[in-house]
């Protein structure tokens, strides 16, 4: 049994801001799928299914919201899944979209993620009072400082490359019209003297808050063979998860994101994924997580992946640019996020990044994760078909 | 793109009229949380100062608090045991920004203590000593909030420092 | 609207797909004493023992379930203790009825990326009030701040049935003292056996023209299903219920858009998945009100004599977020067990039957002769 | 095992913020001020609640129209024991209503005995005496006067 090749011929995304006060929660998720549609000049009629994600539905106190979003996304008549996979959802829904076509089951398919944060206050949707619980952290930094702890004491990295980094992604996301943050004066002395939050992570080492929402239009050879802008090639895609808490558990490297990185790197026949792949989108929501995925996803060697971005490999100009778009740090719809990695991926592959573009991008990783750093979703897309 | 101000000129009756472009729509549910059988055999302890952990039956891992699987296994941990009140600190981080609704007062360690005999960190205050001195590796006891005695995790207020010499890494590194 | 023209047949070609164990849980009213992963993992245990199968062997696991009704944000991810996920597992979650979960599974299943999957699903219904935390699904700018609850929305879909003519109270009572006495051979559901109809039609209206008997239990419970492919699925099982067809179809959300006594979406997803193919021997239909039985056997031309919810139905267990996936179980355990050869599954979701599941399982090796499935009034299902 | 059964409230409650959007925020305004408007579908078909997106074609709707104030009941259902946040807190009927000069139906409630209640029944909507721009603008309906006209069911 051979899988269907899948093709990337649609992205949309929405310029991401704080709060998106001028459209409803349908208003949000339709736009990116308009331009998504757009991108692959089709129109509703040409969509088979929809596919949707988003992180949890307190976010906006929508049950289930896509039972609501189904005329918005043109669903009406048409089969619509909802997948719910923590952080990594946007990556995840992607990947259920892809197997659709993979599969043979449809032809084209529309993947939508979102997150429209301002309607409530993820703070809140995270800290929900659970009683007999004694919460020590509110939100996702708190509980991911101390595994960047862990991660310089295990390296023994400097305490300045996570500013490296915020600086960086900063720095790309001005040339990306749809990131969020365009801090076009900041320095990388300001980014290394902002507030200590969760000491190490400071201020500007984290992630903003967005309204955002990405599309992508997905089809089969024959769809790829009608597009009108040069398709991206879905050259291998896997999720893994591991429990949230368990004896053993590796929260600097996880065991399910390594091999993640591995099931998706022996689809696309990766054995070298440093020379093999040319620029990486990585879901880093706290600069410190570029070295320490770096390492996760096999660029780097355990305890060297500091070393990479200190020498400047992940810029822009290096040879492994790490988020072009800015990443992450410089947008964050959550439920939308990993899509956006994803299509950043294929933009890239596409040759369609715009001032953001990496010259010659053949091969690009798309990454998210997700829950207590378990939940693992990843696509290598490139500009060739894959031949097998 | 259109606004509403634009789709209500159209209409005489409401032309001019000050659109509403956003709407505060307050909801609020009520349940009744109950935390399951291990949760409960754990926190019922609290109040008589137990640490109580339960063993995986198949790989004999000790999980403090227990959630009613080995996570690793698919099976029940049911046998319990006792821990003592000390541990290894196995990272950390301080916390400096307030969060709502937390009510702790920054800044204040968040940390993962390695109670002795335990597989998994548990998350706790480290206190009583100055942020700068809190260590990976230092070893902790449990400071129980007297008044505050009750099936919560709230019964232990926070660890401090033992004074002992820090713990050997090899005895944390794969518990963290 | 036909999009299925233009997608590949789903019953002729790929992968054959069979459900090969399925196990559930005693639904019951409250399970205080139980966490969601306590509640589900007997039941994990159940299915993987009825294959010999050991979770690291699964190819990949799907579950379905809704943080809404846990009242936690993640409340999937301490279930996910339940499947011990190590070494890491290819898993996926839908905020969907395990129903849809075991339909990623499937598709999991037809790219050869895995050949067998496990599917689990859960729901408590107990920590909150299910009949308004539903309401949160509602549109939230003209429905949900009106707080219609779900008893209310499905009694104006059965007044609209009246008004058409389509059915009454007394033959509305008659669906629900089917269902709890075809309960009575299901030792997991949660209401079993019924009084008469005549005593049921002497009680209070819960929300006219809906009285008690017309609605479902609340119930907490647990469901679970292996998928295998091909092979792997005639190895796991002596008599695999293939999945002929499977397709889901969503409708506008707004209850007043739409006509509530027709299902097209549930006529489109069985049309594409085969259901009106040939004769079906019995039916397991997510109808968690009676008179949403109606709407789908007319959606579905199930003519009389096809028996439904011979397991008594979510009228006699529907713990929320299962009760579409076991269904499913329900059908292919008829199958397994030999008392059907072909049986449809539908599982909903949504207000009023908004968005709707059909799969078509059928047997391998015809026993189109064996018993049929259970039925109250003693008579034989599957007439052709 | 367990000693004893824990259990504690848990209270989910936030002031959610929605941002409307043209259509929705239009269709607000107009209850605010007393004017019902419904949204013209792509086959001319007059939606209310306005639909930001046709149901059929998944086209952008924009055109806005002004409906009647009173409609008829398309479908009905008492409630006995009104909910906590329901719009009325004595007895009443659930109704979907088509307003004059639409084609679908809107839900809300209706204030009327109980043997009053039934599928075409002329209404007509009583205002909150407040009005913010919400669907709770509409205190609710109540049967219309018996000279009220309007199409037949």
């Amino acid at each position: 049994m051979s899988k269907q090749p899948v093709a990337v011929v649609g992205v949309g995304q929405t310029k991401h801001v704080a709060a998106r006060q001028d459209v409803s929660i349908a208003g949000l998720v339709r736009e990116a799928a308009v331009r998504a549609l757009a991108d692959a000049e089709l129109t509703w009629a040409d969509i088979d299914a929809v596919v949707i994600g988003k992180a949890p539905d307190f976010f906006e106190g929508v049950m289930m919201p896509e039972l609501y979003l189904a005329e918005a996304l043109g669903a009406v008549g048409k089969p619509m899944l909802r997948v719910h996979t923590a952080g990594s959802v946007g990556g995840s829904t992607a990947l259920v979209a892809a197997n659709l076509v993979a599969a043979g089951v449809h032809g084209t398919v529309l993947t939508v993620a979102f997150e429209k944060q301002s309607e409530s206050n993820a703070m809140w949707g995270l800290s929900l009072p659970v009683p007999f619980q004694q919460p020590l952290t509110a939100g996702a930094g708190g509980f991911f400082a101390p595994h960047v702890r862990a991660y310089m004491r295990r390296t023994g990295a400097p305490d300045t490359v996570g500013s490296l980094v915020a600086f960086k992604d900063r720095r790309n996301a001005l040339k990306n019209p749809y990131a969020h943050l365009h801090e076009h004066d900041l320095t990388l002395e300001q980014v290394q003297t902002s507030p200590m939050l969760w000491d190490p992570i400071r201020y500007s080492e984290t992630c903003p808050s967005s309204d955002g929402a990405c599309a992508l239009v997905l089809t089969g050879d024959s769809g790829a063979a009608r597009a009108p802008r040069p398709p991206a090639w879905v050259h291998g895609g896997a999720m893994r998860s591991e429990p949230t808490i368990f004896a053993g558990k590796d929260y600097v490297s996880p065991q399910a994101g390594r091999d993640c990185a591995a099931d998706v790197y022996r689809q696309a026949g990766v054995t070298d994924p440093r020379r093999q792949i040319d620029l990486a989108e990585i879901y880093v929501p706290f600069s410190w997580y570029e070295p320490m995925w770096l390492e996760n996803l096999g660029f780097a060697d355990q305890g060297e992946g500091w070393k990479l971005v200190e020498a400047g490999v992940t810029e822009m100009d290096g040879d492994l640019p790490v988020n072009p778009s800015g990443g992450v740090l410089s947008s964050n719809p959550i439920g939308a996020s990993g899509m956006i990695r994803f299509a950043e991926a294929a933009l890239q592959v596409r040759g369609l990044a715009g001032e953001h573009q990496i010259d010659g991008a053949r091969r690009a990783l798309g990454h998210a994760y997700g829950g207590g750093a378990q939940f693992f979703s990843m696509w290598l897309v490139g500009s060739e078909r894959p031949d097998h | 793109m259109t606004t509403a101000a634009e789709l209500l000129a159209g209409i005489p009756e409401l032309a001019g009229a000050e659109p509403v472009t956003r709407v505060t729509i307050p909801a609020r549910l009520e349940y009744t949380h109950t935390p399951g059988s291990a949760q409960t055999r754990f926190l019922t302890a609290l109040p008589d100062k137990r640490l109580l952990a339960e063993r995986c039956p198949q790989c004999t891992r000790v999980y403090v608090p227990p959630r009613g699987a080995c996570p690793t296994c698919g099976v029940a941990t049911t046998e319990q045991l006792e821990l003592p009140h000390t541990g290894t600190v196995t990272t950390f981080c301080i916390v400096n920004i307030a969060a709502k609704g937390l009510n702790i007062e920054v800044p204040y360690c968040y940390a993962y203590v390695l109670l002795d005999g335990a597989h998994v960190g548990l998350h706790a205050r480290v206190g009583d000593v100055p942020y700068a001195d809190v260590r990976i590796g230092q070893r902790v006891e449990a400071v129980w909030n007297e008044e505050r005695l009750g099936p919560s995790l709230a019964s232990i207020s926070h660890f401090r420092p033992t004074g002992e010499p820090d713990a050997d890494p090899e005895s944390y590194r794969r518990w963290m | 609207m036909s999009p299925a023209a233009r997608s590949v047949d789903r019953h002729g070609r790929g992968r054959d797909v069979a459900v090969v164990a399925f196990a559930q849980s005693n639904h019951t009213r409250r399970t205080d004493q139980l966490s969601e992963v306590e509640l589900v993992m007997p039941v994990l245990h159940d299915v993987l023992k009825q294959t010999g199968l050991t979770a690291n062997r699964i190819g990949f696991t799907c579950s379905g379930s809704s943080d809404y009704l846990a009242g936690r944000a993640f409340s999937f991810t301490m279930a996910l203790d339940g499947v011990g996920a190590w070494p890491p597992i290819s898993e996926s979650h839908v905020e969907m009825d395990g129903a849809w979960a075991l339909y990623e599974a499937w598709v999991k299943l037809r790219t050869g990326e895995a050949d067998t999957a496990l599917v689990y699903s859960y729901g408590k219904s107990s920590p909150g009030s299910v009949r308004d935390v539903l309401t949160r699904q509602l549109d939230p700018y003209t429905l949900a701040p009106l707080w219609p609850d779900s008893i209310a929305l499905a009694a104006l879909q059965a007044q609209a049935l009246i008004d058409a003519g389509l059915t009454d109270e007394p033959r509305l009572a008659e669906t629900a003292v089917r269902s709890r006495r075809a309960a009575t051979g299901n030792p997991h559901a949660q209401l079993r056996g019924s009084a008469d109809p005549a005593e049921l039609l002497q009680r209070p209206y819960e929300v006219e023209p809906l009285r008690r008997h017309d609605c479902p239990p609340i119930s907490d419970g647990a469901a679970a299903v292996i998928l295998a492919a091909g092979d792997t699925a005639r190895a796991l099982h002596a008599n695999p219920a293939w999945i002929r067809g499977i397709d889901h179809r969503i409708e506008a959300h707004q209850p007043g858009v739409r006509d509530l006594t027709e299902s097209p979406s549930t006529r489109l997803a069985a049309a594409a998945a085969g259901a009106f193919d040939a004769p079906l021997d019995a039916a397991e239909l997510h109808a968690p009100f009676t008179a949403q039985e109606v709407v789908l056997r007319r959606a579905l031309y199930l003519s009389d004599d096809v028996p439904v919810n011979p397991s008594g139905g979510p009228l006699a267990a529907n713990p929320v977020m299962a009760a579409g996936l076991i269904r499913i179980g329900e059908a292919a355990a008829l199958i397994h067990r030999g008392e059907a050869h072909r049986v449809l599954a539908h599982a909903t979701s949504g207000p009023c039957l908004q968005q709707n599941l059909v799969a078509v399982l059928e047997g391998t090796n015809g026993n189109r002769n064996g018993n049929s499935p259970r039925s109250t009034d003693g008579t034989r299902g599957g007439a052709r | 095992m367990p000693p004893e059964v824990l259990s504690a409230p848990l209270i989910v409650e936030f002031p959610f913020t929605r941002s409307t959007g043209p259509v929705l925020g239009a269709f607000l305004t107009g209850l605010r001020e007393r004017v019902v408007l419904g949204a013209r579908g792509s086959d001319g078909r007059v939606l209310c609640p306005p639909a930001e997106y046709d149901p059929v074609t998944a086209e952008e709707l924009t055109e806005l129209v002004p409906l009647g104030r009173l409609g008829t009941v398309t479908t009905w259902a008492w409630n006995e024991r009104p909910r906590p946040y329901q719009p009325l807190d004595t007895p009443f009927a659930w109704v979907l209503v088509r307003l004059d000069g639409a084609d679908t139906a809107l839900l809300h409630a209706l204030d009327a005995p109980r043997h009053a209640v039934h599928t075409g029944l002329r209404v007509a909507i009583r205002w909150a005496e407040e009005r913010s721009g919400a669907i709770t603008d509409i205190a609710c309906f109540e049967p219309a006067p018996d000279t009220a006209e309007g199409p037949a069911v």
